[in-house]
C-alpha cells in the first residue's frame, strides 16, 4: 500500500473521531452549570442585563442550532468569535497554536537529545551503576512539580546567569528560541523519563535479538550494531509513547505556559473553560483532536518509514 | 566448598558468579527497595492516627511559617499547620488514590483491550476508535464536567482519571493480545473448544498481565501526579484534607520565603515515585526472566 | 496614601502605611523613555463599552478621555469638560467642552463625538455591562460646539462619578461608525494620553504617546509596554531582573522580599476593593442576624490579616468597599469567642449548624482564608464544608439562591465608581436587580436609604444616608466582612509619579522615568 | 582426542568451559569441551536442546552472551589463541574467515533493512567493496545459493521472503567472504522438510567447492549423519562420545549415544519430537559441580562407581572416544 493511500485511510478514520469529539465537548461543557454572560458581567449586572447579553451572544438559541451553526462555519475554517475576547477565534487559536507547537517541538527535541544517549548508556550498562543513576535522576525529574522546576531554572539561568529572559516571547527568531528554551527544558524534563524508559526497555529487548548476534558473528563493530541496527528497531516503541503524549503535552503545558507567560493553547483552554467561552472550547477541542490525530498519524508514518513490516 | 574441578579458571568463575549474584541482586534489591520505600510511606500513613502527630487540619496562626525544627520536622505552613503531620496524613489520600485508580483502570482496560485484540474486526475497530476518542478528548473539560455533576472533591477526580486512563491499558493489552493471538497455547486452547472468555481470561491473561503490571507501577506515580495537578487547579480533595499536590500548590506563593511548604511534600512525591518505579523495574526483570 | 517600603523591612506591619509624598520629590519630570509593566491580567477588548474586566479597563483609560476624570481626589475632576453647571432641580447638566482637543489620529474632538459616546453609555441595549450607570439619562444635546447638555429622568447623586468611569469614554463618532464595534475594539482611537501601537493578545499591549494630548507637556513617556505575566512569582522576577519597571499585584507573601530589593519598592495603596463572606438569608439559620453576628465574632481578622496578608490590608468595618461615604467611626467586629458563643446561644441555632461554602477553585488565598474560617468557626460549633468550584460555575450557583455561603476572590470585587451608590444598589437594594447580591437580604430601611442617597446631589444628605446604611448593614446584613484590600505594586526606583488610584487604575500620563 | 598428525588444526577448542548466568545464578553450560576441525572437514555436534552445543558454537567465535564468559580452556584459530588476539583482529576474523548461520533465519535478519542493504553491508565491510561492486556481488551470491530473480529479491525486506529463501540469504552472506570455516547452528530446524534437504545439499556443495570446514550443530541424527565427517555427541555440557561419523553411528559406545540412536525409529512412529527423557534436578551450581558421569541418573547400566569417575574420553579404538568406562 502506498503511503498516500495509507495516509488517506488514516484521515478518513479520523474524521468521525473528530466529529464525535466536538459533539462530546460541546454537549459536555453545556452540562456544566455556568453562563458566559454571567461570568462576563460578574457581580455588577442585573439578570435582565445578563439576558440581553445572552441574546446578543446567541446563547438563547437551542443547543443543536448552536452546534450546527458552529459546524457549518467550521467547514469554512471560521470558528466564530470568542465570547470574551470579542474577536475571531481563528487568528487567536492560530497564533497560540504556533507557540504551543514550537514549544512542544522544542521540548520533544530536548527530550530526545537527553533521552536517546542516556537510554543507550542505560541499556548497554544494564543494571550497572550508570543505569541506576540515570534512572534515579530521571524519576526525580519526572516527579518534581513543574512550576518548581520552572522557577528553579529561571532563578538559575535568568536571574543569576542572565542567559535567558525570565518570561515572555522574543521577537527575532533567535530571541524567540531563547525565550522558549527554559519552558521547553521544563517540559522536556518531564517528558525525558517517559521516553527514556520506553527506549531503554525496547533497546534491551532488541539487543537480545538474534539479528544482533548475527551481526556480531559477522564481525560488525559494536557502535555500528548499536546505532544502525538496534536503535532503529527500538525507536518505534518510543515513538508510540511520544504520539500518545503529544496531545497531553500541549494541553498540559498550561502550568509552564503560565510561569513563563507564553500564550499557548493550554492556558487558552483553561481560561475558556473557566469563562465558559463555548465557541473557543469547541474550537480548541477540535484543534486538540486534530493535533492528536496528526501526531499519531506522523507516528504511524514514521513506523512505516522505520519498519517495512507495518506498510503491509 | 569443594575444590574446583580441573580445567576451570578460578578467578574467571568467581568473576562470573559474582556478576550473576549482582545481576540477580539488583533486580531483587530494586524490587525490595521499592517495596520498602512504598511500604514505609504507606505504613506511616496508615498508622498516622497512632503516631502522636499534631492535628493535620488544626490551624495555629501564632505558629505560621515556622521553618523545619525539632517541634515541626517539616516546618509549618502559612496557617500554622504541621507540614509533617499533613504529609503523613496526605499519604492516605494519595496512595489510595494512585493505587485504586490504577488498578480499576487496569482491570477495565485489560478486559476491553483483550476483547478488542482477541476478536478483531468490527469490535476491534469500534473499541479502538473509542480509545482514540478518550485519549484525544481534553482531560480538563472532562474533569470539570464530572466535578460539576458530582460536586468538587475526590469523587470527581476518581471518576475522571479512571474514565481516561483505562484507555491506555486497553491499547497496551490489545497490542499484547495481537502479539500472542496466533501463538500455540492460544490456538491449542481454541482447538480444545474452550469458550472465548475462557481463552481470553484464563489462557491469555498471564501473558497480558505482565506488561500491564509493569506499566501500572509508573501509572500509579502518574495518577498521583495527576491528582496533584488537579489540586493545583483547585479541583482535588476538599479542604482541609491534606493532599501532597494541594500542599505543593499551596506553597507556590511562598516559594521564596518559606521553601519548605512545597519542597518537602514535593520530595515525598519524588520518594514515592522512586519507590514505585523501583518496584516496576524489579518486577519487569522478574517477570521478564520467568517468561524467558 | 502611598507607602514606600524600601528599607522599612525591620518595622512592624503598621509601619508599612507611613505616608510619604508620592511625587515631586525628584525634581522636574523628564520626558522620554519606555516603561515596561508586568501585569497580572490582559485586555480582552479595548472598547469602552463592553469591557468589564480590569485587564481591559485599565488600558482603556490610558487611551480614552472622559468628560470628568477620576484622580486622587474624592470628586471627579475636569477633563474634556472644563466645567459644568447643574439646574436647580438637579436634572439638567450643562458641560463646557474643552476646545482644541484632538483624537490621536489628529481629528478634532467635537460635541457630536461627545453626544455619540454618552448616548451609547445611556442606552441599556448597547451598554449591557453597566446599564445602571447611564440609566438615569433621559436625553442629550449639543447646545453649541462646546456646550453639551444632559437631561436626567430624575436627580442622580452619583451622576458625575459615573461619568468619570471608563464607560462613557469619548470615542470618535465617524471613525467608530466606519470601523464598527469589532474593529474598533481591536484598534481603538481616543483622545487619551496614549494610543495603541501594537496589541498581541496573550502577550503584550504597546502604547505610545498621543502627540495631540491636551494636557500640557504630558504624557512624559514615549512608550509603555504592558506585558501580560499571569504567574505572580514570574511577575516579581520580571522587576527583579529589571526586565520590567512595574509589576502589579505583589503576592502578600513576597511583599517583604521584593521591597528589600535594592532597586525596587513596593507601593501599598488604598483602593476600593474588599473581601467578605456572604450568606444566603433565604435559608435558615442565615436569616437570623444573631447567627451572622456570632460568625463575625468568631472570625480572627487580626491574625488573618497578619499571617495571610502580611499586614497589607485593613480590617473591614463595612460589608462593601471603603468608598467615598465610608464612615471610619463604625466599629468592626472584634475577635471574641465568648461573644460569639453568646450570640449563637441566643440565635435560632444555639447548638451550631453545618454549612457549605463556595469558593473559587485554584485561588490559594481564598482557600487558605476559608480553611482558617473552617477551623475557627468549628470552635463555636459551626462546621463548614468548603466547595471549590471554578469561576464559570460559581456565579451561576451563587445566583441560583440555593447555596448557603459564598466568597469571591478578594481582588475581584471592587468599585468602579468613586461613590457608594453602585455598590449600595448591588448589595443592599433587594429590588435593584440581583436581590442584594443574591443574599436575599430584603430590608425596607436599606432600600429606602439607597434610594434616598441616589435621589439627591446634596452631599450632606448623601453622606448621612450612607453612614446610616453602613451601620445597618454591619448589624443586619448576612455577611462576614473581612478586609479592605490594598493595591500592592512593585515599582522600580527609576519610575516617578506612579500612583494607584482608588479605582485601582493609574494615570500613566503622570509617570516619568528618572535617568 | 584430536589427531596428533595435524599440529595446528584450523580451529580447536581445548578444555573449553563456558559459564552462563540464569535467574538461579551462574552455571557451567559446557564442561571441558575439546574439539577440532581441519580444512575441508565437517564436524557434527549432536545432542538434545540445552546440552550446550549451541553455546559451544558461540564460544568458538567468542560470542558468549553477556554476562556469561569462558571460564576455562581455550580456543585457537590457526594455532592462535583467541585471547591473544585484539578486538579488531577478532572482528576481522568473524564474518570473513569464520562465518555463522543460525537456526531461525526470520529473526537473524534485521527486519527494517532490505536484503540488499544487509548483504551489501557485509560485503562492503568485510571485502571493502564499493557500493556498486557490492551490489553486483550480492546478486551473484543470491544466484549462487539458488535464489531466483536475485535482483528483485535484493530490494525486498526479510518478511517478504519465505523461510527457505531467508536461510539462503543467510548462507549467501556467510559464504560471501569464502570463509575457511562455517558454523551452522541448527540451520534447517525451522524449515520445512523439503527445504531442509535443499539447504543441506546447498551447504554440502559449497563445502566441496570452497574446501570449507564446517561445524554443524543439530539435534537431528539424520542431518548430522548425512553431512558430517566427524560426530561429537554432547550431553549436559560434556562431549560424551566422539569419532568418525560412520564409527559412531554403527558402533556407538556411550550409553547415551546408544539411547539416542535407538530412539530414532520410535520417534518416527509416534510422529512427535519428544526428547528421550527430561533431566531431573537443577543445573549444577558452583560448589557442587557433580562429579562422575552426568548421565548416570538416566543410565540403565549405571553402577555405584559412576558417581565418582571423571568424565574423560578414552580412545579405545583410535579416533573414537567415549566417556563411559563401564560400557564398552
Amino acid at each position: 500500500m502506498s503511503l498516500i493511500a495509507f495516509a488517506g485511510r488514516r484521515l478518513a478514520q479520523a474524521i468521525p473521531v473528530l466529529l464525535i469529539i466536538t459533539v462530546a465537548a460541546f454537549s459536555v461543557i453545556h452540562l456544566v452549570p455556568g453562563d458566559p454572560a454571567r461570568v462576563m458581567l460578574g457581580s455588577r449586572a442585573t439578570d435582565e442585563a445578563v439576558q440581553v447579553l445572552r441574546e446578543q451572544l446567541g446563547l438563547d438559541k437551542p443547543l443543536v442550532t448552536q452546534y450546527l451553526d458552529f459546524l457549518k462555519a467550521a467547514m469554512r475554517l471560521d470558528f466564530g468569535d470568542s465570547l470574551f475576547q470579542r474577536t475571531a477565534i481563528g487568528p487567536i487559536v492560530a497564533a497560540r497554536a504556533v507557540h504551543s507547537l514550537a514549544l512542544v517541538a522544542y521540548a520533544v527535541l530536548i527530550s530526545l537529545v537527553i533521552a536517546v544517549p542516556l537510554a543507550l548508556l542505560s541499556a548497554i550498562r544494564r543494571n550497572l551503576l550508570a543505569d541506576h543513576v540515570v534512572r534515579a535522576l530521571t524519576t526525580l525529574a519526572f516527579c518534581m512539580p513543574s512550576f518548581w522546576t520552572a522557577l528553579l531554572l529561571v532563578l538559575l539561568f535568568s536571574i543569576r546567569l542572565k542567559f535567558f529572559p525570565t518570561s515572555g516571547l522574543g521577537d527575532s527568531p533567535l530571541a524567540y528560541l531563547a525565550s522558549l528554551t527554559l519552558p521547553a527544558v521544563s517540559i522536556g524534563l518531564y517528558l525525558t523519563p517517559i521516553l527514556l524508559r520506553s527506549l531503554r526497555a525496547s533497546l534491551i529487548q532488541t539487543l537480545g535479538a538474534e539479528f544482533v548476534e548475527a551481526a556480531r558473528a559477522r564481525g560488525f563493530g559494536e557502535a555500528r550494531i548499536l546505532f544502525k541496527h538496534v536503535l532503529r528497531n527500538s525507536l518505534i516503541a518510543m515513538l508510540t509513547i511520544l504520539g500518545i503524549n503529544v496531545g497531553f503535552l500541549i494541553s498540559g503545558a498550561v502550568i509552564v505556559e503560565n510561569v513563563f507567560s507564553i500564550p499557548g493553547l493550554g492556558s487558552l483552554m483553561v481560561a475558556a473553560i473557566v469563562q465558559r467561552d463555548y465557541p473557543v472550547i469547541v474550537a480548541l477541542t477540535l484543534v486538540f483532536g486534530v493535533v492528536v490525530v496528526a501526531a499519531n498519524f506522523l507516528v504511524d508514518l514514521s513506523y512505516a518509514l522505520l519498519d517495512p513490516r507495518i506498510r503491509q | 566448598m569443594r575444590p574446583f574441578p580441573p580445567g576451570i579458571e578460578e578467578d574467571a568463575w568467581l568473576r562470573l558468579t559474582k556478576r550473576a549474584r549482582l545481576d540477580r541482586r539488583w533486580a531483587t534489591i530494586s524490587l525490595y527497595a521499592g517495596i520498602a520505600i512504598v511500604a514505609f510511606i504507606a505504613g506511616l500513613s496508615a498508622a498516622a492516627p497512632f503516631l502522636g502527630l499534631k492535628d493535620p487540619t488544626a490551624t495555629d496562626l501564632m505558629n505560621a511559617l515556622q521553618p523545619p525544627s525539632l517541634a515541626f520536622p517539616f516546618g509549618t505552613d502559612d496557617l500554622g499547620r504541621d507540614i509533617f503531620a499533613r504529609v503523613v496524613y496526605a499519604g492516605r489520600v494519595d496512595l489510595v488514590f494512585g493505587i485504586v485508580v490504577t488498578y480499576v483502570s487496569l482491570v477495565i482496560g485489560l478486559s476491553i483491550g483483550a476483547i478488542s485484540g482477541y476478536f478483531g474486526g468490527l469490535i476491534d475497530t469500534v473499541i479502538m476508535r473509542i480509545v482514540d476518542l478518550v485519549i484525544s478528548f481534553p482531560f480538563i473539560i472532562l474533569i470539570l464536567t464530572i466535578a460539576a455533576i458530582v460536586g468538587p472533591g475526590l469523587t470527581g477526580a476518581y471518576i475522571g482519571v479512571i474514565a481516561v486512563s483505562w484507555a491506555l491499558y486497553a491499547r497496551l493489552t490489545r497490542g499484547e493480545m495481537l502479539a500472542i493471538r496466533r501463538r500455540e497455547f492460544i490456538l491449542n486452547a481454541e482447538t480444545l473448544g474452550y469458550s472465548a472468555p475462557r481463552v481470553v481470561f484464563v489462557h491469555a491473561l498471564p501473558n497480558l498481565l505482565r506488561a500491564n503490571l509493569v506499566f501500572s507501577m509508573s501509572d500509579i506515580v502518574l495518577n498521583i501526579l495527576t491528582l496533584a495537578a488537579l489540586s493545583y487547579l483547585g479541583l482535588g480533595v476538599a479542604p482541609p484534607t491534606p493532599e501532597w499536590g494541594e500542599m505543593i500548590a499551596q506553597g507556590q506563593k511562598n516559594l521564596f520565603n518559606a521553601w519548605w511548604i512545597s519542597t518537602l511534600p514535593g520530595l515525598v512525591i519524588v520518594l514515592a515515585g522512586i519507590g514505585f518505579s523501583l518496584i516496576g523495574d524489579g518486577l519487569a526483570d522478574r517477570l521478564d526472566e520467568s517468561g524467558r | 496614601m502611598t507607602a514606600r517600603l524600601g528599607g522599612l523591612l525591620a518595622l512592624a506591619a503598621s509601619a508599612l502605611f507611613v505616608a510619604a509624598p508620592a511625587q515631586g520629590e525628584e525634581g522636574a519630570p523628564r520626558k522620554g523613555g519606555t516603561l515596561t509593566m508586568a501585569r497580572d491580567s490582559e485586555p480582552l477588548t479595548l472598547n469602552p463599552i463592553g469591557a468589564g474586566d480590569n485587564g481591559s479597563i485599565f488600558m482603556i483609560v490610558q487611551v480614552f478621555d472622559t468628560l470628568v476624570e477620576t484622580a486622587d481626589a474624592p470628586l471627579p475632576q475636569s477633563a474634556l469638560a472644563t466645567g459644568w453647571t447643574v439646574s436647580d432641580d438637579a436634572k439638567t447638566w450643562t458641560f463646557a467642552l474643552r476646545e482644541g482637543v484632538k483624537f490621536s489620529n489628529g481629528d478634532p474632538l467635537t460635541c457630536d463625538d461627545v453626544k455619540f459616546s454618552i448616548d451609547r453609555f445611556a442606552d441599556p441595549k448597547v451598554n449591557t455591562s453597566y446599564g445602571g450607570f447611564g440609566a438615569a439619562i433621559a436625553q442629550t444635546e449639543c447646545a453649541g460646539p462646546s456646550s453639551f447638555v444632559v437631561k436626567l429622568k430624575a436627580p442622580q447623586g452619583a451622576f458625575l462619578d459615573y461619568l468619570s468611569t471608563f464607560i462613557p469614554s469619548i470615542v470618535p463618532k465617524a471613525l467608530y461608525e466606519k470601523m464598527g464595534d469589532k474593529a474598533f475594539s481591536e484598534k481603538p482611537v481616543g483622545s487619551g494620553p496614549f494610543m495603541v501601537k501594537e496589541w498581541v493578545r496573550g502577550q503584550r499591549l504597546v502604547l505610545e504617546r498621543n502627540p495631540y494630548y491636551w494636557k500640557n507637556g504630558q504624557p512624559y513617556l514615549d512608550q509603555i509596554v504592558v506585558n501580560y505575566v499571569p504567574d505572580e512569582n514570574t511577575r516579581m522576577l520580571k522587576v527583579e531582573s529589571d526586565e520590567a519597571q512595574i509589576a502589579t499585584e505583589v503576592p502578600y507573601a513576597q511583599i517583604e522580599r521584593v521591597a528589600a530589593l535594592d532597586h525596587v519598592d513596593v507601593q501599598i495603596e488604598n483602593v476600593m476593593a474588599w473581601d467578605a463572606v456572604w450568606f444566603n438569608s433565604r435559608k435558615a439559620p442565615f436569616n437570623d442576624p444573631q447567627v451572622i453576628r456570632a460568625l463575625n465574632y468568631a472570625t480572627p481578622k487580626e491574625a488573618m490579616l497578619k499571617t495571610l496578608m502580611h499586614g497589607a490590608g485593613d480590617i473591614a468595618n463595612h460589608v462593601i468597599a471603603r468608598v467615598k461615604y465610608w464612615d471610619p467611626a463604625v466599629e468592626a467586629y472584634p475577635y471574641d469567642l465568648a461573644k460569639a458563643k453568646e450570640a449563637l446561644a441566643k440565635s435560632s441555632a444555639p447548638q451550631g449548624f453545618a454549612l457549605s461554602c463556595l469558593i473559587v477553585a485554584g485561588d490559594q488565598f481564598e482557600l487558605q482564608q476559608a480553611q482558617i474560617l473552617q477551623s475557627e468557626w468549628a470552635k463555636i460549633g459551626v462546621t463548614m464544608e468548603i466547595q471549590a468550584v471554578d469561576t464559570g460555575t460559581i456565579w451561576t450557583r451563587w445566583g441560583s439562591g440555593d447555596e448557603n455561603c459564598f466568597t469571591f476572590t478578594g481582588a475581584g470585587l471592587s468599585s468602579d465608581a468613586l461613590s457608594d451608590d453602585n455598590l449600595a444598589v448591588v448589595f443592599f437594594d433587594f429590588t435593584g436587580g440581583i436581590e442584594s447580591f443574591w443574599t436575599g437580604w430584603n430590608n425596607k430601611d436599606a432600600i429606602a436609604l439607597v434610594k434616598e442617597a441616589d435621589g439627591t446631589i446634596d452631599e450632606e444628605k448623601r453622606k448621612a444616608a450612607f453612614h446610616k446604611l453602613q451601620r445597618l448593614a454591619m448589624a443586619e446584613y448576612p455577611a462576614v466582612p473581612l478586609f479592605f484590600i490594598k493595591a500592592r505594586t512593585a515599582v522600580s526606583d527609576k519610575v516617578k509619579g506612579f500612583k494607584t488610584l482608588p479605582v485601582k487604575w493609574w494615570n500613566l500620563e503622570d509617570v516619568w522615568l528618572a535617568p | 582426542m584430536q589427531t596428533a598428525s595435524s599440529p595446528a588444526p584450523l580451529l580447536a577448542a581445548r578444555g573449553l568451559s563456558v559459564g552462563l548466568v540464569n535467574r538461579h545464578g551462574a552455571f557451567l553450560a559446557t564442561k571441558r569441551v575439546s574439539l577440532a576441525v581441519d580444512r575441508g572437514q565437517s564436524l557434527g555436534l549432536l545432542g538434545e536442546s540445552g546440552c550446550g552445543k549451541s553455546i559451544t558454537l558461540r564460544a568458538l567465535l567468542g560470542l558468549v552472551p553477556h554476562p556469561g564468559e569462558i571460564v576455562g580452556g581455550s580456543v585457537t584459530w590457526k594455532g592462535r589463541d583467541w585471547r591473544s588476539l585484539s578486538k579488531s583482529e577478532i572482528r576481522r576474523i568473524r564474518g570473513k574467515d569464520i562465518a555463522m548461520i543460525f537456526q531461525d533465519p526470520a529473526s537473524c535478519l534485521n527486519p527494517v533493512f532490505t536484503i540488499g542493504d544487509q548483504v551489501t553491508e557485509t560485503l562492503r565491510l568485510k571485502l571493502s567493496l564499493k557500493a556498486k561492486a557490492a551490489r553486483e556481488l550480492a546478486r551473484d551470491l543470491l544466484d549462487q545459493v539458488g535464489i531466483p530473480a536475485p535482483e528483485e529479491r535484493l530490494r525486498l525486506y526479510p518478511h517478504q521472503l519465505s523461510g527457505g529463501m531467508r536461510q539462503r540469504v543467510m548462507i549467501a552472506m556467510a559464504i560471501a567472504t569464502e570463509p575457511d570455516l562455517l558454523l551452522a547452528d541448527e540451520p534447517t530446524t525451522a524449515l520445512d522438510v523439503t527445504i531442509q534437504d535443499q539447504i543441506l545439499t546447498l551447504l554440502a556443495g559449497l563445502k566441496e567447492r570452497n574446501r570449507m570446514a564446517m561445524i554443524l550443530v543439530s539435534h537431528d541424527v539424520g542431518v548430522v549423519a548425512q553431512n558430517c565427517d566427524l560426530i561429537a555427541v554432547m550431553y549436559a555440557g560434556h562431549i560424551v562420545e566422539w569419532g568418525p561419523t560412520y564409527d559412531v553411528l554403527r558402533t556407538p559406545r556411550h550409553p547415551y549415544t546408544r539411547g539416542l540412536l535407538a530412539a530414532i525409529p520410535r520417534l518416527e512412529v509416534s510422529g512427535g519430537r519428544r526428547p528421550l527423557q527430561t533431566i531431573a534436578g537443577a543445573p549444577p551450581t558452583p560448589g557442587e559441580l557433580p562429579e562422575g558421569c552426568p548421565f548416570r541418573l538416566r543410565c540403565s547400566s549405571a553402577r555405584a562407581e559412576c558417581a565418582t569417575i571423571p568424565v574423560t574420553l578414552d580412545h579405545k579404538p583410535p579416533g573414537h572416544g567415549s566417556a563411559c568406562p563401564i560400557v564398552t
